[in-house]
């Protein structure tokens, strides 16, 4: 397999260093790629979409059925996940609970799931004391990188960003959690079904947009139309319309990040995690 | 020789990804581990993201972001000064597809591992011959 | 502009696969009535699509109101139609016909299984429409990890055989964004017209040339072409059986269709076979997947993997057909895919209903099966007669076009092997038909159930498979006009006649 | 753009992708690979894709490492290769 490899990755080389010869020089500004589409790009969106940050306008208008299908991709990556790894009927297993007062451990070997009580708390198997600076330095953390996660999907108008980037930070705060805590706090304050409706929501959130266009008489994702509701001018309803998938495509990629998190450092079990 | 210098000089971006792209594939083909295959396989797509980057490039061009002083109509914006978005519109999808293939493969590799209790290609093979 | 059935198409079905992902959460019932309203209407845009460009000519479709090269641009030409109503009416009916089968074994993810069976859908019929080199590389994606992820639901070896295909098929996605990326750098488009408009003078590059090379190759993987099938075998046979007789026949097929579409569309004929004259090399390598395809087959033992290998090597036949470079292949080829779309449908479904019944698909347990599933069994026998090429099937003609345009490029190896595999193909079909007709009934595995009992499927089983069983002798007397009206005018001008 | 820099850095990325695929433990890969991604996310900001830099910082370096230590928790740091 090794020689294998070795051959078919040099024959690979070989001809991409031989396609390289008639690349245009690494820069240029004559290059066909500098000169054919993009140029269009960079001279038109900001008066044809008022966004200034061109990545946003291209992604969420000129190509925004790109981004629809990426936002899918995504989608698919967290079903994907659900459906191969959750466990629904799981016998129950190995426990272990931690007297608060007192600091004993209990392992309860299958047999019935005890109640919740104040006086106990469920911890994980391999669970080690917890470390108080973590912990406090995570919590008061975490509202700080929501805020910034907001941040980076409303501003990505106007800086680098949007909201692919600004849910996968959403998503992190919460995996935060979930790792200098345990995995039940995090999923007590983002139970799954919440995160599972929101993962579908998001993305129909981006295709009911385009629909909406629809319904207005425009073509699909033409948010121009959007002028009609939102009672600005064509121009400015184009950059309200990229917002909005934006908020759609932040709301779906933070709900899979999360659910694949969750589901692949349990193991599709949701109790106990990394 | 004489003339193979400045080629590489200005090219050097898309030889080196070149390089990167064999790592990566390499890896996955002749690596026996299931996780480092998968690790391979991102190495192989961020070498194509640097690809398309590359393209992207111009010399003298900054960030694609246009200044806030100019106002539709009052100026024209001259493309030469911007990099090209174009192709970070395309890498900033091909990044999304990687991240996505690489939760549903590590999904199935925590389940390949579920039933064999194992990550090694042959190993698991080996396994399956002998039921 | 108003017409707005090219993007219905690909939306409707999109919307209903987050809902019935939401639902899944809220009211179960619900689930699958919505997954078949969103194939159905997915099934009956395309139909009106296809109506339309029959009467109308080409729909053209910009989305997002962005002209095409800036935007994206759908175009649906016949030979798009003709797959979109292919890809999304088998998918419709396939849904139809394996809804007890997923209600056994997806009890508890329903709602996930159909939502992702929505989403494959949605991104086949993308790739068929599309108009845009990246957004195929992305539906294509979409369509691959739905793929993933369905294949690995089946037990035993499934989770391994479909990583092994996500490797596998990474790689060729992989080297098709290279291939689209040479492209890119060398024209600075993305759109096919566009990009075919540009390339004209670009033909004697080196770098094209390795555009080509790169896209082939990865669509190569991706459609199981010979030496690049490993994955496709465990793939397809570990498979749960509702996802098996949808995604083999449709996958490779569209991939298929990929290939020619960036064969006449995007590099031009000329290039293909004039500047490159690759013509007669695919020919000889589809040759030796024929040929290998047909041997491996000979010696399985398990009825889903030997219509794998049979898959194998009907890929071959579309590939060397488009690659013959005269009318009369290219013709073949794209009459194979409908053709072949609906014969390995109709094999997997049997196959599908005997593993509902039965439990297992090795051909030792088979025996006594006409007694026990007449209706299947007679499936069977008319989808195996039209995959050896029977006259009054559909498969017969498809044959027919191959062979003459075989004898027109004077390729007389890919004529030897087109016969050699159909007389393998007599010999794996009456193998079974043997094994089912005359095997000892008692002596196979028997499931409690007297040898004499007929245990057939329930009808809401049987019903597609008898609509699609006629569809292959519908098909085969409609073949006349199907070419003259919807095959002939779209093969390309550049190829002989 | 400082082209020395960027030949520094692209060196650099090579290095860590070869320790990636030549570490003998899992962990290690998964972190090594956090590297590479960071570096690539640096080479990406010098080329003025801030963009594709941003994403790759929370994705690449972030999200998927993440994932990466999650799988081997679930599963082994034993590798052969």
């Amino acid at each position: 397999m090794k020689t294998a490899g070795i051959i078919i990755v040099l024959l690979a080389g070989a001809l991409l260093l031989y396609a390289t010869r008639d690349f245009p020089p690494w820069g240029a500004l004559d290059s066909p790629a500098s000169t054919h589409v993009s140029p269009r790009y960079l001279q038109k969106a900001m008066e044809e979409t008022a966004v200034p940050n061109v990545v946003t306008a291209v992604l969420a208008d000129y190509r925004g059925f790109d981004t629809m299908f990426e936002t899918t991709v995504i989608f698919c990556a967290g079903i994907g996940c659900f459906i191969l790894l959750r466990v629904f009927r799981q016998r129950p297993g190995d426990r272990y609970y931690r007297h608060i007062a007192t600091e004993i451990t209990l392992h309860i070997k299958g047999g019935r799931i005890p109640k919740k009580s104040s006086e106990f708390e469920r911890i994980d198997a391999l669970w080690t004391p917890y470390d108080l600076i973590i912990k406090t330095v995570c919590r008061i953390l975490v509202p700080f990188i929501q805020l910034f996660a907001l941040y980076v999907i409303a501003h990505g108008h106007h800086s680098p960003g949007g909201g692919f980037q600004g849910g996968v930070i959403l998503g992190a705060s919460v995996i935060l959690l979930a790792i200098s805590h345990n995995m039940r706090t995090a999923i007590d304050r983002f139970s799954e079904k919440t995160n599972n409706l929101l993962m579908a929501i998001g993305v129909f959130i981006y295709t009911g947009i385009g629909t909406v266009c629809i319904l207005l008489g425009a073509g699909f994702l033409d948010y121009r139309s959007l002028s009609a509701v939102l009672f600005v001018d064509k121009i400015m309803a184009r950059s309200h319309g990229i917002f909005g998938v934006e908020i759609g495509v932040g709301i779906t990629v933070m709900a899979v990040m999360i659910s694949i998190y969750n589901n692949l450092a349990s193991a599709g079990k949701q109790d106990e995690g990394l | 020789m004489s003339e193979l210098i400045p080629l590489i000089v200005a090219k050097y971006n898309y030889w080196l990804y070149i390089i990167l792209m064999m790592i990566g594939l390499y890896a996955m083909i002749a690596k026996n581990n299931l996780v480092k295959k998968l690790v391979g396989m991102n190495i192989f797509q961020t070498s194509i993201i640097l690809f398309y980057v590359s393209i992207g490039c111009k010399k003298g061009g900054t960030i694609p972001i246009i200044h806030h002083g100019i106002h539709a109509g009052r100026h024209v914006v001259d493309p030469a000064h911007y990099v090209n978005p174009l192709p970070h519109v395309l890498m900033l999808t091909a990044i999304v597809v990687s991240v996505s293939t690489l939760g549903v493969a590590l999904a199935l590799a925590v389940k390949i591992y579920n039933r064999y209790k194992t990550l090694e290609e042959d190993e698991i093979l080996a396994r399956l011959r002998a039921k | 502009m108003n017409d707005h059935t090219p993007a219905l198409l690909i939306i409707l079905p999109l919307l209903f696969a987050f809902m019935v992902s939401g639902m899944a959460w809220i009211k179960k019932s619900l689930c699958y009535p919505l997954a078949v309203a969103g194939s159905g209407l997915c099934a009956f845009f395309s139909i009106r699509v296809f109506t339309h460009v029959l009467r109308h000519g080409t729909m053209q479709y910009s989305l997002g109101g962005w002209e095409a090269p800036w935007g994206i641009g759908y175009h649906v030409d016949l030979l798009n139609g003709v797959v979109l109503v292919a890809v999304s009416v088998l998918a419709f009916i396939n849904m139809i016909a394996t809804r007890k089968a997923a209600a056994i074994q997806f009890p508890e993810k329903e709602g996930a299984f159909y939502a992702l069976y929505l989403l494959f859908i949605v991104g086949l019929v993308g790739i068929v429409a599309t108009g845009d080199l990246f957004n195929l590389y992305v539906l294509l994606e979409v369509a691959s990890l739905t793929s993933y992820a369905l294949i690995a639901l089946g037990e035993g070896r499934a989770p391994l055989s479909s990583l092994n295909y996500l490797y596998m098929g990474t790689i060729g996605g992989c080297f098709y964004l290279l291939g689209v990326g040479y492209l890119y750098i060398m024209t600075g488009s993305l759109n096919m017209a566009d990009v075919a408009s540009l390339l004209r003078p670009l033909y004697e590059s080196g770098a094209i040339w390795v555009a080509f090379t790169f896209c082939m190759v990865g669509i190569g993987v991706k459609m199981a072409f010979f030496p690049l099938h490993v994955w496709l075998p465990n793939a397809y046979t570990y498979a749960p059986s509702a996802v098996s007789s949808l995604i083999a026949p449709l996958m490779t097929k569209v991939m298929v269709y990929v290939m020619i579409r960036l064969m006449i569309s995007v590099f031009c004929v000329d290039f293909a076979f004039s500047v490159l004259d690759l013509g007669s090399a695919m020919v000889w390598l589809s040759i030796l997947a024929i040929v290998m395809g047909a041997a491996l087959a000979l010696a399985q033992k398990n009825l889903k993997r030997l219509f794998c290998y049979i898959i194998v090597s009907e890929i071959g036949y579309m590939v060397g057909g488009a690659w013959l470079g005269n009318a009369a292949g290219m013709t073949g080829a794209i009459l194979h895919i409908l053709n072949d779309a609906l014969m390995t449908i109709c094999l997997f479904l049997a196959a599908g209903t005997i593993h509902y019944r039965i439990n297992n698909l090795d051909l030792d347990h088979l025996q006594g099966l006409f007694g026990r599933m007449p209706v299947t069994m007679a499936c069977l026998v008319a989808a195996g007669l039209s995959i050896i090429g029977v006259p009054p099937t559909c498969g017969f003609f498809s044959k027919w076009y191959l062979i003459t345009g075989a004898l027109q490029a004077g390729q007389y190896g890919f004529m030897a092997a087109l016969l050699f595999s159909s007389l393998v193909n007599v010999i794996l079909f009456f193998r079974v038909f043997e094994i089912g007709y005359y095997g000892d009934p008692g002596h196979g595995h028997m499931h409690g159930s007297s040898p004499e009992t007929r245990t057939e499927a329930p009808a809401a089983m049987l019903a597609p498979l008898l609509i699609l069983s006629a569809g292959l002798v519908v098909m085969g007397v409609f073949t006349g006009s199907i070419v003259a009206a919807v095959i002939d005018p779209i093969i390309p001008a550049g190829l002989a006649r | 753009m400082i082209w020395q820099l960027d030949l520094a850095i692209l060196t650099l990325v090579i290095v860590t992708a070869v320790a990636t695929i030549a570490v003998k433990d899992l962990l290690g890969c998964a972190i090594l690979f956090g590297a590479y991604s960071f570096l690539m996310c640096l080479l990406w900001a010098i080329m003025a894709a801030v963009d594709v830099a941003f994403t790759e910082a929370s994705v690449g370096a972030g999200v998927s490492t993440v994932f990466f230590v999650a799988a081997v928790f679930r599963t082994t740091r034993r590798t052969r290769d």
